[in-house]
């Protein structure tokens, strides 16, 4: 039997399963989180077996069904890069849903759609991945954003959640229709809607090339949030209930990345142009996402933004990769799609622990505000620890599987820039300058929300009285942060792996990447080398530090104060005092507000005031002037209906003059 | 067997009407609205099948004959007019309760409801084109008073503008059957003048400027009633003054049946002209341009019937958009013919019974519909994401095909326009649709509670199109495939 | 060769260009009506006059039936209609009378211009058939646009719907009754139920004033 | 890998402390006192090493494993130096992002670590750190860039063994400018004067030493004995970048590598004695000045 029969009827069971869920859930009846994730941990896992077996032997399979829709044929096709992205989907809805099962309300009419929407999301992102025909692609893509809009609606009574949920549609719809227009235009061009049809794109006529990759880049690029298209991304996700944040933070907005690998592999050769706007822009994402990040003081704000910054590092390696088919460089594009492609899966894994984590902290405490937070890693102490994992892990730091794929970029960027080619080397130290910023922010940024949320003191009573995640939850964090080493010590395996992956994207056949693979192995089992050192001495320091005489002898006390007596847990620095001198120092590009009302006098009896915003400046300078302008012309056109019938009857008679003269000229 | 059908065909809803003028109760009146209605979907069902099985109809000396293109609105007529007569009774219920629909003010309803049916069978069924118009005026005066069933000082404005505009452009339809058949004089004997078989037969010796002329005095007058930008104006006032099942007959079929006047001529005027596409051109900037315009109105809407007028001149549009683009196009907008008729007679009623309970149509005084389980509102909710073109839902496929056309032709400019139209009209409506359904709201009507009838009339309309979105039957390819072909030539291969 | 027929006919479509005109300037309600009437029958002789066959019963029965409903019977109704409201005059007109009158003199030569390019049909017809046609479909709106009582908006309709009458008549003689049927159809029931919305709007509003029905909007 | 690279690690972990001592004595000297003993930094850590701890009540496993894991990451970090014309003991392409990176755990455990006592004071040299190394990294690794670029080669063992006296001069310019970079950020990443000042005793000012106001006994003795390791690192890096000597003869080659280590300190140590603390809102603008001669060695380079 075919494969993907199988992983079709995972798809299936899940989206049925999803709305027995939600058949269930008005009427209140306990089995509703049940029949959701139990069938969607199912259908997950029938679709897990066909891409392992894929992405093991790089055999691709392909199944077309006959669609009665006009444009449309049932065309699937699982590839390794299919395969690849269909994988952490899995993965993490997977563990998601078990978060789920705990985190949403157990008997509310709403948990049973939620349900539906999620296990519909899922199943939609999976058919994303293997649709092979651009009806069918739109169909997918659109029900995945539907399904996602209703799940960032999930909390509906807020405000602004609804302007949240009515944001992302629109980005989503925006995307839709550039994509759309991406497809058509190769349709006409090679009078095909089929993908197979348009591999080897090299038959376009010249220029249109171009035109096709910017079409993708705004589409796709909508959906994975690069910057200035990422706008909606800090607002839905922080919407979400958080384990649809980890899954779309985690892996929805890779298919957006998938979207552009795929019509990437429509070209033999893309020119230097294109490499160099992936790497500009991911530079610019990744800098400007983790400033926003670090300007935040909500915590799934941050980590949204956060996502914004690892999809920049992603496009940054999509970008060399680019450049290096550009170029010829061979090691320079394996490097480049290597590290791009191994971050999506390591972001998926990292992001997708850290939304849970911070799920798990909005659910015990009920804040999200990091200023109202503390000292949450003695009542929680596994989310604590996996929070912890994953913000090592996110930073880019070894021995975590951030590293892993960063240092392929750094690889990729210092190899491109002592190549002395002229086209190369100033955006190869581009990224390097941008990559160094970004880890260096990074670090700032995550030492900011993971110390002032779970170290120190609760700066509030909800945080006080705060409470470890259940079994379920835990479970699924704990997961998650296994594999942030796992990776990482697996690299060269993964690699391996990886490798009919990477032929697919560059064209080659498999075994043409074996000396790139080797080099690469090579150094990275040179990491991991250096990681077992690593491990290794800290063992043995901690041995030291067992078996020195004074280990015994510990005391407990207050933190020293400078003599002060008592301390309270208001005196603690905040994390907006924490970021405040990177905030100062990057004025000029976050372009924050802030509003100091002084206390007067020597007796102050007004209530003095410090409050700080980071607006996004795209959505300030760019998306708001453009969206009253049209507004503005839109306003003008109503001036056309002010009830004079006089009036109308003058449009059809000035409409009919004008044609005749126009036309009998 | 054509022969005696098509002319039963048109008599039928006439006779139907008389017999509402008998009926001696309100009740009685609305529940033969709804039994007639149904029990004329037999032989309009029957006249269907044959066509589509047999080929076209003919009868009383060619004057009237239906063909697939006929066959098609036909059947999408009957959808709408099943919907309406089935939600009159719920509708009217508290008019009858609260004594504002006496039994002079049914009697009105029905026969003019029946009127309306039996004007539009004869413009469908008609291959005359003089009677043709016709019908369309017939129509435009039935309807007329259907607005202001309940006289309010609002609907008999609307009436007074629905009347004076739309009678403007039909006289403009009329010099343009009038120059149509000049440029067919001498052409033609005069006793066949005017039949559109013979006028299609000869099309390429028609004469080129009188028929240029005529077509634009047909597509001004014509397009006033179909509602396409600028002409339209009259539109949101007829609907949003007029009660619901009427609201929805005009944008579910009333509009579509003037356009379709306009698809009749365009194989004539195409033939004549050589194929050179100018009137084709014509249509896509008039459907461009309701596109665009239409957006404006639904952006700042404060009310929620006009929302669905303006969306419906936007449907217009795209439907104008679609045949202007060839053949893929024309299928790809009758589709949309039936996927927008199905959808905004749902978003119609719905809008109608929720404001009827709200006892408001303003939106911002509207909200929480999905809070409860009341039918309406879901209906109200799907409908309006569905007119706004999500998927998997028909509405979206058809404006892919639309937009696939575009590319074809290589129109970028109209796919570009039309892309950046049906956008701010998504963000718009999508605005309304989130606010209707979560926004708080003290005229909270997400509590009361609908009968298995209400049940029925929401749901089959979102499950069909879903259906149609997902699976489109052969047999409904192949009458797309063949009234398209009739649009772009006329039905010769 | 000019024909006898064609001279009368070439007289009677001045004759309805310049009630048109004079229409253009018409203050007085009452005297726009007759106005109208004048115009029916003048349009029932044309037929009549211009006959290029003879006179046919069919010609004669057309031109009887035009008379009495456009020169008898329509004006009768909106005499009606006038007294039934306030307003005698059209007062304070969107476009003043004099106004008018100059744009009716464009939109003569408008119609003129735009005839001249489009092919006459059968040798025998007037050349004047079709500016003085297109003529009054321009002014029909025109008048319909500038006025504000609703009267003087009927008024206007029915100047459209002569002018493609007159086009009718002239044009296509010998197609069958169908089109001649429309054109009473369409005059008669829209009149009628003009008349009628006139009358309700009367009722509920107290004023025939068009341009005060002004509250749909947006 | 060779048996003479792993001669380095242990001159390292055996000297490094000795280079804090030296540069107090610098620092002596010029103030005309006597000063400490040379190896007071090894009289330090022995006592501290032999004290037990307090730890506040507020701190968790976090604050404990701080000290450790920063020292062990220094440790590790110092694998992939090469020293004296020897290879670093682990040497592959882009060994230095590794080494970078490895301190940058460091500093993230350290910044954690300071956090968990959830002292105002601990909190804000904490959020100084950030801020000043997340604008050393550039500096440091555009810096090895433009070696990597002069020498065409990604590891830092290959990159110092081209770094040669042809080297010099053809390009000495640019090499002293990355050099200069290397200096600055030597002086920020070790909190050394004009960044900071290890002897102030006033906690507003401080950036590195309040972070680690809380630790004590065994805990600190790891702290100050990963000072200095990171000391002795950042020091080597000038070192080979500077004193390019690749002499055949191993001996020489180590005697002329240490004598640079001791030079290096004396120079840190007559910096910290003539100059002043930068305000801290001028310690960025040094810190981007030396990504800027960073990039401008690498303009010099690619001319």
């Amino acid at each position: 039997m075919n494969s993907l029969v199988w992983m079709l009827a995972g798809l299936i069971l899940m989206v049925v399963g999803g709305f027995a869920s939600a058949f269930f859930g008005v009427r209140r009846s306990r089995y509703t989180r049940q029949i959701g994730a139990w069938s969607l941990a199912a259908g997950c896992a029938m679709a897990m077996i066909p891409s392992c077996q894929t992405l093991w032997s790089g055999v691709s399979v392909q199944l077309a069904l006959p669609w009665p829709i006009t444009l449309g044929t049932f065309h699937v096709g699982l590839d390794p890069l299919s395969a690849f992205f269909a994988i952490p989907i899995c993965g993490l809805s997977f563990l998601g849903a078990f978060y789920g099962m705990e985190y949403l309300p157990s008997n509310s009419k709403a948990t049973g759609f939620a349900w539906a929407g999620y296990n519909l999301l899922v199943a939609s992102m999976l058919l994303v991945v293997l649709a092979r025909q651009a009806i069918l692609f739109l169909t997918a893509w659109e029900i995945m954003a539907l399904a996602s809009f209703f799940l960032v609606a999930f909390e509906n009574e807020r405000e602004s959640v609804r302007r949240a949920a009515w944001l992302y549609l629109v980005a989503a719809h925006v995307s839709a229709a550039f994509v759309a227009a991406l497809f058509f235009c190769l349709g006409h061009y090679t009078g095909s809607l089929d993908f197979d049809a348009w591999s080897g794109g090299s038959s376009l006529p010249s220029g249109i090339g171009t035109v096709i990759f910017f079409l993708a880049l705004v589409g796709f690029g909508i959906k994975a949030g690069f910057w200035p298209f990422h706008i909606w991304l800090p607002e839905a996700h922080p919407a979400a209930p958080s384990h649809v944040s980890a899954v779309m933070s985690g892996v929805m907005i890779k298919t957006g990345i998938y979207g552009l690998v795929r019509v990437l592999t429509f070209f033999d050769t893309p020119p230097m142009s294109w490499g160099w706007t992936l790497v500009g822009i991911g530079i610019t994402s990744g800098v400007l996402g983790v400033l926003y990040a670090l300007a935040q003081s909500d915590l799934k704000r941050l980590l949204a933004y956060h996502s914004v910054e690892n999809i920049g590092i992603i496009a940054i390696g999509l970008g060399l990769g680019c450049l290096g088919l550009s170029t010829g460089r061979s090691l320079l594009a394996f490097v480049g799609f290597a590290g791009g492609l191994l971050h999506v899966l390591n972001h998926a894994v990292f992001k997708g622990l850290l939304f849970l984590g911070a799920g798990s902290v909005l659910h015990a405490t009920g804040i999200r505000n990091t200023n109202r937070l503390g000292g949450l890693l003695k009542a929680m102490p596994v989310t604590g620890r996996t929070f912890f994992i994953g913000s090592l892990a996110i930073c880019g730091l070894p021995p975590l599987n951030g590293f892993v794929s960063e240092f392929l970029i750094y690889f990729g960027a210092y190899h491109g820039a002592v190549a002395f080619h002229s086209g190369l080397i100033v955006s190869c130290l581009a990224v390097v300058l941008g990559m160094a910023l970004i880890g260096g922010l990074a670090a700032a940024a995550f030492t900011k929300a993971f110390g002032i949320v779970f170290l120190g003191e609760p700066r509030s009573r909800e945080a006080a009285a705060a409470h470890e995640a259940g079994p379920a939850m835990r479970a699924a964090m704990t997961i998650l942060a296994i594999f942030c080493p796992m990776i990482a010590l697996l690299a060269s395996s993964i690699l391996q792996l990886m490798a009919p992956v990477l032929s697919t994207v560059l064209h080659v056949s498999a075994g043409v990447l074996t000396s790139q693979l080797e080099e690469t192995v090579y150094f990275l089992n040179q990491i991991v080398m250096i990681s077992l050192f690593f491990g290794m001495v800290a063992i043995l320091l901690l041995l030291l530090r067992r078996s020195l005489p004074g280990a015994k002898n510990v005391e407990s006390a207050v933190t020293w104060d400078c003599g002060y007596a008592r301390p309270s847990a208001r005196m603690q620095y905040t994390a907006s005092s924490f970021a405040q001198p990177i905030k100062a120092l990057f004025a000029f590009l976050l372009g924050s507000h802030s509003h100091l009302t002084p206390p007067r006098g020597i007796l102050p009896q007004a209530i003095a005031s410090f409050t700080s915003t980071a607006p996004d400046r795209v959505n300030e300078r760019f998306y708001h002037p453009i969206f009253e302008a049209i507004l503005k012309g839109l306003r003008r056109v109503r001036v056309l209906q002010h009830g004079e019938v006089q009036l109308y009857v003058l449009y059809v008679a000035m409409t009919l003059v004008a044609l005749l003269i126009w036309c009998l000229r | 067997m054509g022969q005696t059908l098509l002319p039963i065909l048109v008599a039928l809803p006439f006779a139907a009407a008389v017999v509402c003028l008998l009926l001696p109760t309100s009740q009685s009146v609305l529940q033969f609205v709804r039994l007639g209605v149904l029990g004329l979907v037999f032989p309009f069902a029957l006249a269907i099948c044959k066509v589509l099985s047999h080929g076209p109809l003919e009868a009383a000396g060619q004057w009237l004959r239906m063909d697939a293109l006929s066959a098609y609105h036909l059947a999408v007529m009957m959808l709408v007019f099943v919907g309406g007569s089935c939600f009159s009774p719920v509708y009217f219920r508290k008019d009858i309760e609260e004594d504002h629909f006496s039994i002079s003010r049914a009697r009105r309803f029905g026969s003019l409801w029946f009127g309306a049916l039996g004007a539009m069978t004869l413009v469908l069924s008609s291959n005359n084109l003089g009677i043709l118009w016709v019908g369309v005026e017939a129509s435009t005066l039935l309807t007329a008073f259907l607005i202001c069933i309940h006289r309010t000082p609002a609907s008999l404005e609307a009436m007074w503008k629905y009347l004076i505009i739309c009678s403007v452009g039909v006289a403009f339809a009329f010099m343009g059957t009038l120059l149509a058949g000049a440029s067919a004089s001498g052409r033609l004997p005069a006793t066949e003048a005017l039949l559109w078989t013979h006028m299609m037969e000869i099309a390429p010796r028609l004469d080129p400027m009188l028929i240029k002329a005529g077509f634009i005095f047909l597509l001004v007058g014509y397009g006033t009633k179909a509602g396409l930008a600028p002409m339209h104006s009259w539109l949101p006032d007829a609907h949003s003054q007029a009660p619901a099942p009427v609201s929805a007959l005009f944008s579910g079929f009333l509009l579509n049946s003037a356009f379709y006047c306009v698809l009749r001529y365009i194989p004539i005027v195409e033939t004549a002209l050589g194929h050179s596409g100018w009137s084709l051109r014509l249509l896509v900037f008039f459907g461009l341009l309701s596109i665009l315009v239409s957006s404006a109105f639904m952006v700042m809407q404060k009310d929620l019937k006009r929302l669905l007028a303006y969306s419906t001149v936007e449907h217009i549009g795209i439907m104008a958009v679609g045949v202007g683009l060839g053949s893929a196009g024309a299928a790809a907008s009758l589709f949309h013919l039936l996927n927008h008729s199905l959808g905004k007679t749902l978003a119609f009623l719905s809008a109608g019974r929720v404001g009827q309970l709200a006892g408001t149509n303003e939106i911002a005084r509207l909200g929480g519909l999905l809070r409860g389980s009341f039918v309406w509102g879901v209906g109200l909710f799907w409908a309006l994401l569905i007119l706004s073109g999500v998927a998997p839902f028909a509405v979206f496929f058809s404006e892919l095909q639309t937009l696939k056309a575009a590319a074809d032709q290589g129109s970028w400019w109209t796919m570009g326009l039309f892309l950046f139209g049906v956008g701010v009209v998504f963000l718009a409506i999508l605005r309304h649709a989130i606010h209707l359904a979560w926004a708080p709201s003290n005229r909270d009507v997400s509590a009361n509670s609908s009968s298995w009838l209400e049940k029925i009339v929401v749901l089959c309309p979102l499950a069909l199109l879903f259906m149609l979105g997902i699976w489109m039957p052969e047999s409904l390819q192949r009458v797309i495939r063949e009234a398209a072909a009739i649009i772009v030539m006329g039905g010769r291969q | 060769m000019i024909s006898l027929s064609q001279t009368w006919m070439d007289g009677l479509l001045v004759m309805l260009m310049l009630t048109n005109l004079i229409l253009l300037g018409a203050s007085r309600l009452g005297h726009g009506i007759r106005l109208i009437a004048i115009q029916g029958a003048l349009l029932g002789a044309l037929p009549i006059l211009g006959g290029q066959h003879g006179w046919t019963a069919r010609m004669l029965f057309l031109a009887v039936i035009t008379i009495g409903l456009k020169a008898v019977v329509f004006p009768w109704f909106l005499h009606r209609a006038l007294r039934a409201g306030e307003a005698r005059r059209e007062d304070n007109p969107f476009v003043g009378h004099t106004a008018s009158v100059l744009a009716g003199l464009v939109m003569l030569t408008v119609a003129t211009c735009l005839s001249a390019r489009l092919p006459t049909v059968g040798a025998g017809h007037s050349m004047l058939v079709m500016p003085v046609a297109l003529f009054m479909i321009l002014t029909g709106p025109f008048l319909i646009t500038s006025r504000r009582k609703a009267l003087s908006q009927i008024l206007g309709y029915v100047v459209l719907e002569n002018g493609m009458y007159a086009f009718g008549l002239v044009m296509l003689q010998d197609v069958p009754a169908l089109v001649e049927l429309g054109i009473l159809l369409d005059a008669f029931v829209a009149l009628f139920v003009m008349g009628a919305a006139v009358h309700q709007i009367n009722r509920e509003f107290d004023h025939m004033d068009a341009d005060q029905l002004d509250s749909l909007k947006g | 890998m060779k048996l003479l690279s792993l001669i380095h690690p242990f001159l390292a972990l055996l000297l490094a402390p000795l280079l804090l001592g030296v540069i107090n004595r610098v620092k002596a000297v010029f103030a005309g006192r006597r000063g400490q003993p040379l190896l007071q930094a090894y009289y330090d850590i022995w006592k501290l090493l032999g004290k037990g701890a307090v730890y506040s009540r507020t701190t968790t496993w976090v604050f404990r494993a701080g000290p450790v894991i920063g020292l062990t990451a220094v440790i590790s970090a110092l694998m992939v130096l090469p020293f004296a014309g020897q290879s670093g003991v682990i040497s592959f392409s882009c060994d230095f992002v590794v080494m970078a990176y490895l301190l940058g755990l460091a500093r993230f455990f350290t910044i954690a670590a300071a956090l968990d006592t959830g002292s105002s004071f601990e909190g804000m040299g904490a959020s100084r750190e950030a801020q000043f190394s997340a604008l050393a990294e550039p500096a440091l690794l555009l810096g090895l860039a433009a070696l990597a670029v002069q020498s065409s080669s990604l590891s830092l063992s290959d990159i110092f063994t081209q770094l040669n006296l042809q080297a010099w001069m053809k390009v000495g310019p640019a090499i002293l400018l990355v050099a200069a970079a290397m200096a600055v950020v030597l002086l920020a990443e070790n909190s050394r004067i004009p960044v900071d000042d290890p002897n102030t005793h006033l906690e507003l000012t401080m950036i590195h030493e309040v972070m680690v106001l809380d630790h004590g006994g065994p805990d600190f003795a790891y702290i100050l004995y990963g000072a200095a390791l990171k000391l002795w690192l950042f020091a080597a890096l000038l070192v080979n970048v500077l004193m390019p000597v690749q002499a055949s003869n191993v001996p020489v080659n180590f005697a002329v590598a240490l004598t640079g280590m001791f030079v290096a300190a004396i120079g840190v140590g007559v910096v910290e004695s003539i100059m002043a603390r930068l305000r801290l809102l001028k310690v960025p603008q040094l810190l981007v000045g030396a990504a800027v001669l960073s990039t401008l060695a690498l303009v010099l380079l690619l001319r």
